[in-house]
């Protein structure tokens, strides 16, 4: 007899690409989220629009989530495949609904004590109207099963089929509640893994790092972004493209990411607050013009949503692969910043923190994300996306009662950044060359304006350099062993050290969110002073090792890859540390 | 319509590198004198240009300038045009740089009809590399990197621009610089793309299409009893080549609304006069009614 | 003429990602029952592929195949067919693919006439992102990048390649497999760059441009007394569009020299056949003459 | 009195764009490397066609000659700049011969014992028919104040300007000989630096870089070359353009350099060696093309002949600064290997050895060269351009006997390289995708895919890594300063060598030729054997210093960096490295 569990819990639904798998998960997220629930819910689609095999998983708690957990407790299958696929992480006591539609082989799953029941999910649909209805049948199920009050999905639903019609509502809705009862007429109160409503829990937003980053970028001023569509990318400019008018943001979906790219710059030359998004297909056509940007000095904010490489390599999965690509992106040397936010808090932040860094530091600013950070759809506290905490800061601009003759555009100055004017300021001719040039702006190749324009440049990275952040510590000063990670494993790491420190161990977590560039004296410090350390990374070669050892010297003891495309899940990661970690010592 | 300007407010100290007799200074001339005459003044202008030798103009006038990259004025061009619809924004650039490494962008920009006018050095060589061949050079053209003659059929500028839509192209020769800043008056005033493609000597590396090559076979579309605005006489006149070579406007359609003219987003302000009032007063509380959206 | 061969050489077990009523099934049949017509067995041909949906192409069938890198199988695929001109050299990509992202190398490789067969996918949309609008949708289309609706004349793959200087210009139907094999045969056939825009359903992005709209547009030109030799007609069909759209040869202009027809290099071997040797008997004696000229 | 000095002089020919300088000096280095004199020429050129200040810098030797050097013993002025801008770097003894076109200021040079004369260049040239000939006077004038027999600028006079026909024969006939004959007039034998022919010198070729890339490129077997035209790169497809027909090279000056690389890959993958060559810039365009090589195992031959950056830079100067952005390039992770050739034979061997290379491990090559090594002249002893030393491997490829079905192009194995085969071969069929794929190479996202694909390709790095070669040596083993360097800088980081322990010091040359994959375990040993080390490099953030800190640790005492484009000339280096390690020896 398993032990019952209230608002703790995973779901998954499966099912193939046009089933409404992607759809059906968010509006059921959406309504837990609602009832005052914890949700981090996870994606896993297929480069493809039809068929396959996708499915959507959520955690569920009443406190907070970082990322998604196995087991399952229950699984959702809208095809066979989602339970053969799954059967090996369902939790002893969880359950498996299917779809009428289809048969399983289901005496495995009974005899690990799952409980195994096929509902008239799609009978129900069509009954309707239509079987696509199946998967808002499978929502009322989950709901019935878990004893999760129904009225919430159905607030959802009405909303979310609002634009198709009042028909399609009522048909839904009619879809949703007959499969909730049937739900409860089949387990009543029997399922042990239950979820209700939160007493005064804070309002809950549900978005994803695409629309945390694109709602940061709004508020801090950004109004131009031109951009070429690319998974996991394009939902930033799709986001930004059906914001409300009065906004007044300027979307331009592009012939290539060549133009995209140039499209900010020249916007952002003009005195606009312009960015790209991406991901690593796309950054590598914008490497020319990354140049640009930085010995012109025009600044630009540029996402770079990973994914797993390399070339197309797999387009729908998660990779940390970029970031060594990024940190030297482009031919000679010139200042950039970059950042990796880890949540989806953080990347509202960077979302306007990026612009704050690019017009002070008058460089191009890369924010690196992924697949997973990028698209899985996380809760946060309401009051967390705080526009108050907006600041907007343009960095140098020329001061209006200079005279054009006294203007210099690339001035040299102690900390290398030379007042921006913008065209049209009748105070200022700016003339603004890719080639190296003096501080006028007009093109020479005399070794004395190279080696003052250069070092004048250079100095813009010593300036930032103090202003980057420390990496976040999460866990004991004095813990046993290390854990060390970049940008979206930051939920799963941190889990991974409640999970390790939970059982006896004693670990921490150091996350880096700002990569560049590295506060390298601090930083040495720091990792000297950790005693066992292992470096924690979605790719295959330990990119932020070999950073951290370029820029510091240092040494990890142990190396955690994951390069399937698959994102990392704490257990794994716990796991891992422990065996390795284990044999690092007998070593 | 404003005051005419004195051409010196365009002038510039830096020192020009353009070689003696080269087709480019009197593209600069008559580029200073259509500004002048249209009172379009140095910070109101916004010159975006490439690389290449033709690139460089910029940096030879005292006006409001951005030198590139190879092949990509025209969007960084379009860029600041969305920005801040108020400047007046032209391209310069060479043959290379807009019908070869800028095709693309070169065929997508006319066909999106930003109020840009884009200027084409076009001296059917590659001058700053010294001397190989470009799009638009004919076929059987010896360069260092078509020893044996190009095998290629050159680019048309004139019919690939009418192709991709563009609403006014014309064809002007560096060899009459009066009539050149006419056409590019014209084409700054015209409402939307516009193209003005430059018969540009290059005394250097390209011997064939010299003054006199040019000079014995162009004609003036203005001295012929031609419409510009019937798109098959223009297709007709856009294929001559050759023995004869039309220079004028071969194709005006006025009355289109600009690409920034249909973008919503616009309406009110644009993105920099936007992000300067939010500098100074950043209102926060108006993006709360977004989270309702996540909520 | 070789003998005709049977589809089921071309067959593949991979599993194919399309959704059900996809028009790139009819494509795929389409290709493959041309290549047996013709005689072409799966290793004597190519088909290099960009990315997207239609892309995936190459993976669903028993041939050479090079699935490339979004927007450029056609430099791929000259670069192969002047190393190896034996081949029979297929691109296969979108419309996002041939004239967005790849639109420059779609005109320089018109004109430069590689005996290249080059069918488009062309759905008006981009499928593999999830529907955002493509160069060839329609102004004021919808999509997830133009919720107001686009605001750019669409691009006319018909009339640009003409422009550009196709030798042979075709369009064809996915609704229609018999007729498009027949129009994708006379494109290998063709000796030179040989265009065949399909117009391809996308039954889950494109609600518009359906089965249904298509069919009630079309018309095919080999119904009327029309000659695919006249460039002005090819020039006005080429702009056909809404009420009427022609589909079957607008232009067909033989006899001209491929361009690895003047090759030089080519004369007595290629490159692939060349290495291959070499491999075999370096002939090292043959370079020493090449140091007179460093002596 | 300056004592006499035989053949070891420097000499600098200064002119205006479009005055002839560079085909001048270029004839009469051609006339001394026949004369069996070695000769370094390096050249400095402003990015314009006409005006401007360009010189044309030689040395000249009975001994090898690695570098260009100060002092210059007799400058030739075509203009009076290039009398005002080199001044200061003349020898006492030294003599300036300036065209009679304009006036001097003498007497600060007299003061200094140099010998100061206009001489009637443009007068002798004017006379026989035009006043471009004044370079020709100047050689002329060159041959006769050294004592260098005139015969030798003829030969190379009437080869040189054979094409443009007799008349123009004869008329630079005439004036190279008035020129002589006014000089010898006018100091006799009185000139203390004397320029005579070698007794028995071996053949003596003159080339630069490029040249010597593109004469062992294709003595490698390459008869594809696709590229777009960029300084320094472009004489490169230049000179194979106008290569013999019968070698049958195809080259493509194609649209832009993503077509360029795109139709190389398509060549190779047809089965050809082909290859594309560019700068910085162009390289930036084929980042994500060359992901597409790593990802399909097409193997390709990049050149990036680097240049002042960033962006557009200082086009005609040289710079070491693409280093790290090309270990990096492109999204994702996957084998490349890098090479950085030194002195001209370098770039003769790594033409074919980057082949090879290539068809072992089915990946992109890089050949880092630069401004000074791609442009610079420099004699070469004819037997070492020796094609009997290449070697054509072309790596593992499909053997005919398999059948089809049999046929796996990425089958996996041990050294992780698969065999390759051919479209057109009746024995295979071959399907390549960018995206990740399963043996067969059909498209694949699963995960017992992913991983032992990923890691086969990877395997390769470790396979290649144990074939590169170790940094070469120069100087004793037990050298108190270790002087590491890469790529250009070989000849004077060598000369420098020489000067240091010509002067007391204790110095050795720790050269890289092959920088990726660097065999990290034997570096380690290497490195950490040296006492006091200095990375010099022609770059302002030392880029091989950090990428042996990434990959074997070390940290050198003391980087020595110049980024004017100017190169570094042996004896600054000397000096420097007496300052600087000074100072370490004192910190
Ligand atoms: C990406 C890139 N590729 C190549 C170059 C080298 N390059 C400089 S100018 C130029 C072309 C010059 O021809 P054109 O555009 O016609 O201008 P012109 O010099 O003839 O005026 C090239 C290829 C570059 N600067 N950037
Ligand atoms: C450089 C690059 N940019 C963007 C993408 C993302 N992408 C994949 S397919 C595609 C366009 C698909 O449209 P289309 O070419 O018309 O093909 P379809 O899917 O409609 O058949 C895009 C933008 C990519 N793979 N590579
Ligand atoms: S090379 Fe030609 S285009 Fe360039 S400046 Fe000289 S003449 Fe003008
Ligand atoms: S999305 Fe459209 S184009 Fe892509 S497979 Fe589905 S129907 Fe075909
Ligand atoms: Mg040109
Ligand atoms: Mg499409």
């Amino acid at each position: 007899m398993v032990a019952r569990l209230m608002n703790e819990m995973s779901i998954l639904i499966g099912g193939s690409a046009g089933q409404g798998v992607e759809s059906g998960g968010a509006g059921v997220a959406q309504a837990f989220a609602r009832a005052g629930l914890h949700v981090f819910a996870m994606q896993d689609f297929r480069s493809r629009i039809r068929g396959g095999h996708n499915f959507f998983q959520m955690r569920l708690s009443e406190s907070p989530v970082y990322s998604h957990r196995d087991p399952v407790h229950l699984v959702v299958a809208l095809t066979p495949e989602s339970v053969a696929l799954h059967m090996d992480h369902i939790a002893e006591g969880g359950a498996v609904i299917f779809a009428d539609s289809f048969k399983i082989d289901e005496e495995p799953l009974r005899a690990r004590g799952i409980s195994v029941d096929a509902l008239p999910l799609t009978k129900i649909a069509e009954q309707y109207g239509d079987r696509v209805m199946t998967n808002t049948a499978a929502l009322g199920a989950t709901a019935g099963i878990t004893g999760f009050p129904v009225e919430y999905l159905e607030g959802v639903i009405r909303e979310n089929f609002a634009v198709k019609g009042q028909k399609v509502v009522d048909a839904n809705l009619k879809v949703v509640r007959d499969a909730y009862d049937a739900a409860r007429e089949r387990y009543g109160d029997s399922f042990p893994f239950r979820l209700a409503a939160v007493e005064g829990a804070p309002q809950r937003l549900l978005m994803n790092g695409n629309e945390a980053l694109a709602l940061g970028a709004l508020a801090g001023g950004c109004r131009f972004i031109s951009a070429y569509p690319m998974t996991p990318a394009t939902s930033v400019i799709e986001w930004l493209a059906k914001a409300p008018a009065e906004y007044g943001v300027v979307t331009k979906h592009t012939e290539d990411e060549i133009a995209a790219v140039c499209m900010a710059l020249g916007a952002s030359f003009a005195g606009a607050r312009a960015m790209t998004a991406t991901s690593g297909g796309g950054f590598s056509l914008m490497v020319e013009a990354m140049g640009l940007s930085g010995i012109t000095e025009v600044p630009i904010v540029m996402v770079d949503a990973q994914r797993g490489g390399p070339s197309t390599g797999m387009p729908t999965h998660t990779e940390q692969s970029d970031l060594l690509f990024v940190v030297h992106a482009s031919q000679g040397e010139f200042p950039r910043v970059i950042l990796a936010p880890g949540t989806v808090e953080q990347c509202f932040e960077a979302g306007w923190r990026a612009f704050n860094l690019a017009d002070q530091y008058q460089c191009p600013v890369v924010i690196l994300t992924d697949t997973l950070l990028a698209s899985s759809l996380q809760s946060v506290d309401a009051r967390d996306i705080d526009f108050n905490s907006v600041i907007i800061d343009r960095g140098k601009t020329l001061d209006a009662d200079v005279a054009p003759e006294e203007y210099k555009r690339f001035a040299y100055s102690e900390d290398g950044v030379s007042p921006r004017a913008f065209p049209g300021n009748p105070q200022a001719i700016i003339t603004t060359a890719s080639d190296e040039h003096d501080e006028s702006g007009h093109i020479s190749e005399a070794s004395d304006v190279r080696i003052p324009m250069m070092q004048k440049r250079m100095r813009k990275l010593e300036t930032a350099r103090n202003e980057m952040r420390l990496p976040e510590v999460y866990g004991p000063e004095d813990a046993e062993i290390t854990l060390i990670s970049w940008g979206s494993t930051h939920g799963t790491v941190r889990h991974a050290v409640d999970i390790l420190n939970g059982s006896g161990e004693s670990a921490r977590m150091l996350h880096f969110v700002d990569l560049w560039p590295l506060p390298e004296q601090e930083l040495r410090q720091i990792l000297g002073s950790c005693r066992r350390t292992v470096v924690v990374e979605q790719n295959c070669t330990s990119q932020l090792g070999m950073l951290l050892r370029m820029t510091t010297g240092f040494e990890a003891n142990v190396t955690l890859t994951k390069y399937d495309g698959r994102p990392f899940g704490p257990d794994d990661i716990a796991a891992a540390v422990r065996r390795e970690v284990g044999v690092g010592n007998k070593a | 319509m404003a005051t005419r300007l004195d051409l010196k407010v365009y002038d510039c100290p830096a020192d020009v590198t353009w070689c003696p007799g080269c087709g480019d200074f009197a593209i600069l001339r008559a580029l200073k004198a259509a500004l002048a005459d249209l009172g379009i003044g140095p910070h109101e202008a916004l010159v975006v240009s490439g690389i290449g030798c033709g690139s460089k103009l910029p940096d030879y006038m005292t006006v409001n300038g951005f030198m590139t990259i190879h092949g990509r004025p025209l969007p960084v061009a379009t860029g600041a045009k969305l920005a801040n619809p108020e400047l007046n924004v032209i391209v310069v650039n060479g043959d290379g740089d807009s019908y070869g490494i800028g095709g693309n962008h070169f065929i997508q920009t006319a066909r999106r009809n930003p109020n840009i006018t884009h200027i084409v050095e076009d001296n059917q060589i590659y001058g700053l590399t010294k001397g190989q061949y470009s799009p638009t050079s004919e076929k059987g053209f010896i360069t260092s990197t078509s020893p044996t003659g190009s095998i290629e059929i050159a680019f048309n500028p004139m019919v690939m621009a009418l192709a991709a839509g563009a609403g006014f192209v014309a064809r002007g020769f560096a060899g009459e610089p009066k009539h050149l800043a006419e056409l590019i008056k014209q084409g700054v005033q015209h409402h939307g793309y516009a193209l003005i493609d430059v018969l540009q000597p290059c005394v250097t590396f390209n011997k064939i299409n010299s003054y006199e090559w040019y000079r014995d076979r162009i004609y003036h579309l203005e001295d012929e009893a031609y419409d510009a605005g019937d798109m098959d006489a223009a297709w007709h006149r856009a294929h001559e080549w050759g023995d004869r070579i039309p220079v004028g406007v071969l194709y005006r359609s006025e009355g289109h609304p600009a690409y920034e003219d249909e973008v919503v987003a616009l309406d009110g302000g644009n993105p920099v006069t936007r992000i300067r009032d939010l500098a100074r007063t950043p209102r926060p509380e108006q993006y709360e009614k977004l989270k309702a959206a996540f909520a």
